[in-house]
């Protein structure tokens, strides 16, 4: 079965160019291509693969390359298997295009990423924020948002340090660890 | 961040010994029953069906869960409040009758839990209004939400827990932290300072800068804007 | 006092008026909000409005350590959290070449289908509140707390339970707890004809649930519907057996479908499901006694973990559908980027606004409480 | 009669109802946590609610019809008492009769709907016209069972009727000599009491408790008191038109909770219908049941 499915895909994606597609399981199929050949790609996949489930829309924000990373995961009932098309796309101005018209679910992906990431998909149907709509920052997962420093900037949490603690550390002991110490919560690397 | 000093108000005794008898009626009767909120600001609202259902029976020690905000006396913050849902909690604890009361269930109300690198979350409750009493724990059990109430009963029927009073007479510093949050232009739809002297609860903390700023913006009051998208104009006058 | 926003709304003349179902509203499941514009009480135009739980998850799994997330993923889905520490450790799992131990896999499945029967008795218990009934309710969550007994007789934690870590599980069973675990499938089994006859074959309800809320087969499918939903409609797809993770491809057991899409059909699914994880536990308890070896596969020291490069999609069957995690490791002690794809996330925004559509408001609630939607997947 | 007797009657018949009334609600309470497996609220919980309710230090008034709409709601039900004669006394029953009586019933529902009505809140809306809805579905069977039970009976007065049944002993309750009509009436007390399947204005998953969404304090404490009226108002008409009233306190109040529990046990066995099944429903069984039971007295 795998066997004649993986023939049978490879001569279906040699007919997109600049396609490079890496079997990483018997389910699992990775496929990179450029970003303007993914539309005509999902086609295919779609329409001679049945592979009909979009089953999400990941981003990946690559700061040092100045690239975002969109991954369309597609899933077919028909043969199991999933096909992850990676595409990259230049950070500014971090535009694409909706792929709504072949797949309904990518209208909730697409407007979340949107939210999170700043992109805009051309021609998705709803590009309103939905989960952020009482924010006015920057779009919060790319890199460059510190979210700890939004957080110390505009609230407090509660230091706990009850006087039993004071006590403690006054007389040498306590829990404290010296700040060059601590490797995970603070570290900034 | 300076702390406001909380002053413990405990009612006035009456003088006259039938009224003594009446006021303590009452407080029993507060204090036997409670109308809880039914709003799930967080994950610790998942313990609490059970502590209502069979197993713990919440009503048994007289609480029951209520819709609407004007029919509620406690508000429980279930968890985490994210800034989102932090204005609606205002919104919802000022539109409640007095007494009423807040608890603050799970740890991220008293300091934000494990989401305190989050930007979305709230980290402490009592920066926003006033908090009677935090059942801590990730998330407390039915049995730790129940003892908690059970304090609050006991609480109420001594007549310690007036933390509500404590929003009027600082409703400065509430408003102050709720403008760092939110914007200068923060305004809710009930107009507090008029309800503090309704009350006769105008204190030092009543009135401040941040009041100021709240009055040189503050619009004739509106109902919240419900609307859908933006096919619904204006109507042509 | 005079009551504050006392001032009446202007509107256009219109016979529609706008009403916001949520987020404070007992026909919500959870902190959710449905705006809904209503001529009479018929549903013109419903737009979901979320984010009240929004805590940023992904944002945070990128600022910890990859075993500091194991504690941080349960909060993804509040009632039904197991699948999300498995299918996390699943990823990080795959991403080091971890092999789990096949005991680990088996006490795996067997938290998995705990969590299972929990999730989908605390569903019923909501779907039958929405139209009243409230005793269906009051008996659900009682019985769902003896599941969650065991959950803290093994995990030690009653519903965020944090079982798992990447290469196995984080303890061995408790002496007899096999036994226990028996006696209490036992009870629940037996109450189930209790249920029937209360909820399931309730004609009242049968009336007001059949033809609510319906989506044919070509709809769930465009839309991205999965799981007891995409059951419902009559397709037998599902990740346990389709895609097969863990030990699942040695159990034996069905998966239920009904044909008609609606909030009846999905109820039934959800309610023959139950049987069959009742059988999948039967058949791990069964087998555990012979399955020995460890739990977990030894792991570097996790606070000094720097798990290889790569990404990796793992896919789980939750209580409420497909649930995804798509994973990317730059090398580093934290991972580079989590992305979690609720199931709730089609169902309860796009599937929900479209049915909620020419429906009337009594069956709003009913409808979202039938898709069985989980407002913190989608917010994460 | 002497004026001042009667005074006093008219004083005590409504504190005895509320009474009286609390505790069928502490019953209701009671039997929903027994079929739902747990203990209940405590022996005064109506009480308390109550009480504190009407000490809240907030009361929220959306104006004066608001203020009307639940004083019309307590004091339709507590003119309504003084109509229903108990054991002992009479009151003004004998010159009422029991149109009076129905149409006095009628006026909680209406101060309710002009109350709700000054809210302006949709939800309220809403369920004041299911509420509306409700009162013209089960009106008509309870009118027409009302009807039966007054021609067989020869008057229209509550007194009489009791006196008629309670001539013969057990044989001529109304519920021997024509059960057909009192199986109607069952039901239409059950819708009357708006309870489960016919709990359809309060269904808080739907509508958010309906008219009672913007009541706070007082005016929920209004809503409370007038509960404990309304079931006792509902199972005691029922006892009078059917089991022969009461000739002492005690079979009078065992009678009535006991006519009482039937409807509640019903009640969290079930979910709600939606309206229209409501009105289909009520318009074809009992109506129907109760023209068989009138067609068998006439």
């Amino acid at each position: 079965m795998s066997q004649e499915l993986t023939h049978w895909l490879d001569d279906l994606l040699e007919e997109i160019e600049g396609i490079k597609v890496r079997r990483k399981s018997s389910r699992r199929v990775r496929a990179d291509v450029p970003a303007d050949a993914l539309p005509a790609l999902l086609e295919l996949l779609q329409g001679r693969a049945g592979y009909i489930h979009l089953s999400a829309i990941s981003c990946v924000d690559w700061i040092e390359d100045d690239e975002f990373e969109l991954v369309y995961h597609v899933w077919s009932y028909e043969s199991h298997s999933l096909v992850s098309a990676h595409i990259r796309i230049a950070r500014e101005p971090g535009v694409y295009l909706s792929v709504y018209d072949l797949y309904q679910p990518a209208g909730f992906f697409e407007r979340d990423i949107h939210e999170m990431y700043g992109i805009h998909f051309e021609g998705s149907p709803n590009m309103e924020k939905f989960i952020l709509t009482e924010w006015d920052g920057p779009p919060p997962m790319r890199k460059e948002f510190d979210s700890e420093a939004y957080v110390n900037e505009h609230l407090n949490w509660q230091e706990y340090n009850p006087p039993w603690l004071q006590e403690l550390i006054a007389e040498g002991g306590g829990v404290i660890i010296p700040p060059e110490e601590q490797r995970f919560s603070r570290k900034k690397d | 961040m300076n702390s406001i000093n909380k002053i413990p108000v405990i009612e006035e005794k009456r003088t006259n010994p039938l009224a003594r008898v009446f006021d303590e009626f009452v407080r029993f009767c507060r204090s036997r029953s409670l109308f809880i909120l039914h709003y799930c600001t967080g994950c610790g609202a998942i313990e609490l069906p059970p502590a209502m259902t069979s197993r713990f029976d919440m009503e048994r020690l007289g609480i029951q869960p209520m819709v609407s905000p004007r029919q509620a006396d406690i508000l429980l913050i279930t968890g985490y409040v994210s800034i989102k849902t932090l204005k609606r909690v205002i919104l919802t604890y000022e539109q409640m009758g007095s007494p009423k009361y807040v608890i603050g269930i799970c740890s991220c109300t008293v300091n934000g839990g494990m989401y305190w690198q989050s930007y979305a979350t709230a980290k402490k409750l009592d920066e926003y209004m006033p908090v009677d009493l935090y059942i801590a724990g990730c998330m407390p059990r039915p049995e730790a939400v129940l003892a908690g109430l059970q304090k609050l009963m006991d609480r109420i029927h001594s007549g310690e827990a007036n933390s509500w009073e404590d929003y009027f007479r600082n409703y400065d510093y509430y408003l102050g932290n709720q403008q760092k949050l939110f914007g200068e232009n923060w305004q809710t739809p009930t107009d507090i300072i008029t309800e503090a002297k309704h009350y006769d609860l105008i204190g030092e903390g009543t009135l401040g800068k941040h009041t100021q700023i709240l009055e040189q913006h503050q619009k004739p009051l509106e109902a919240l804007d419900m609307r859908l998208g933006h096919d619904l104009k204006e109507p042509t006058e | 006092m005079r009551p504050e926003n006392y001032e009446a709304q202007r509107h256009p003349p219109s016979n529609e008026f706008e009403l916001n179902f949520g987020p404070n509203h007992p026909g919500i499941e959870g902190n959710y909000a449905l705006k809904v514009k209503l001529h009479g009480d018929v549903v013109v135009e419903a737009k979901a409005d979320g984010g009240y739980l929004h805590r940023g998850f992904e944002k945070l799994m990128e600022q910890r350590l990859w075993i500091q997330n194991i504690a941080l993923v349960p909060r993804i889905c509040v009632p039904d959290p197991s699948p999300m520490e498995v299918c996390y450790a699943m990823a990080v799992e795959e991403l080091c070449g971890l092999e789990v131990p096949q005991r680990a896999q088996w006490l795996r499945v067997m938290q998995l289908e705990l969590s299972r029967i929990a999730a989908h008795l605390f569903t019923f218990g909501g779907h039958a509140a929405t139209t009243g009934m409230y005793s269906t309710m009051y008996w659900g969550v009682a019985d769902r707390d003896l599941i969650l007994d065991l959950f803290e007789e093994f995990t030690g934690g009653r519903v965020y339970s944090i079982y798992n870590i990447p290469g196995g599980v984080r303890r061995e069973l408790p002496d007899g707890f096999l036994q226990r675990i028996s006696e209490t499938l036992d009870y629940i089994e037996s109450r189930l004809p209790d249920y029937d006859n209360l909820f399931f074959k309730n004609q009242v309800f049968v009336k007001r649930a059949k033809g609510t809320g319906v989506m044919s087969q070509e709809q769930a499918l465009a839309w991205g519907v999965t799981g007891p939903n995409l059951r419902a409609t009559g397709l037998a797809f599902d990740v346990r057996r389709d895609d097969p993770y863990l030990v699942y491809d040695q159990l034996d057991f069905e998966i239920p479908t009904e044909a008609h899409g609606d909030a009846w059909s999905r109820t039934l699914v959800r309610r023959l499901e139950l049987v069959e994880s009742i059988r999948i536990l039967r058949q791990v308890v069964a087998a555990l006694p012979d399955i020995a070896g460890p739990i977990r596969a030894p792991i570097p020291n996790p606070l000094a973990w720097n798990v290889p490069a790569g990404e990796v999609y793992t896919r789980v069957e939750s209580s409420k559908g497909e649930l995804c995690y798509f994973v990317v490791s730059d090398g580093g002690p934290k991972p580079y980027r989590v992305h979690v794809r609720g199931p709730s996330s089609m169902h309860a925004v796009q599937v929900l606004e479209k049915m909620s559509v020419g429906s009337r408001i009594e069956d709003i609630a009913q409808t979202m409480f039938s898709l069985d939607a989980c407002p913190p997947e989608v917010d994460r | 009669m002497a004026p001042m007797e009667l005074i006093i009657e008219l004083i005590l018949m409504p504190l005895v109802a509320f009474v009286v009334g609390m505790m069928m609600v502490l019953m209701m309470r009671r039997i929903a946590a027994k079929l739902q497996r747990r203990i209940g609220p405590p022996f005064f919980q109506p009480l308390y609610d109550i009480v504190k309710l009407h000490s809240k230090r907030t009361q929220v008034s959306h104006g004066l019809i608001h203020d009307i709409g639940i004083v019309m709601a307590m004091g339709g039900y507590i003119a309504a008492e003084t109509l229903l004669p108990v054991p002992g006394m009479t009151g003004i029953a004998e010159k009422g009769g029991i149109i009076t009586l129905l149409y006095l019933m009628m006026i909680p529902s209406l101060g309710l709907a002009l109350g709700v009505g000054q809210c302006a809140n949709p939800n309220g809306s809403i369920g004041i016209a299911r509420a509306l809805t409700a009162m013209l579905a089960y009106d008509i069977p309870l009118v027409i069972v009302i009807f039966g039970v007054a021609y067989a009976a020869g008057t229209t007065n509550l007194v009489d009727i009791i006196a008629v049944q309670q001539a013969g002993g057990f044989e001529t309750w109304g519920a021997v000599q024509m059960p057909v009509l009192a199986i109607a009436g069952l039901i239409a007390m059950h819708a009357s009491l708006g309870k489960q399947p016919f709990e359809i204005y309060i269904a808080p998953a739907e509508i958010a408790t309906g008219p009672m969404v913007e009541m706070s304090g007082k005016y929920l404490g209004g809503l409370f008191v007038m509960q404990c009226f309304q079931l006792y108002t509902t199972s005691v008409l029922y006892v009078s038109l059917f089991l022969g009233g009461g000739t002492t306190w005690f079979d009078f109040l065992l009678k009535s909770f006991l006519v009482l529990a039937i409807p509640v046990s019903i009640a969290y066995l079930f979910p709600r219908y939606r309206t229209e099944d409501l009105l289909r429903l009520m318009w074809k069984w009992p109506v129907m049941l109760g023209l068989i039971g009138v067609a068998f007295v006439l």
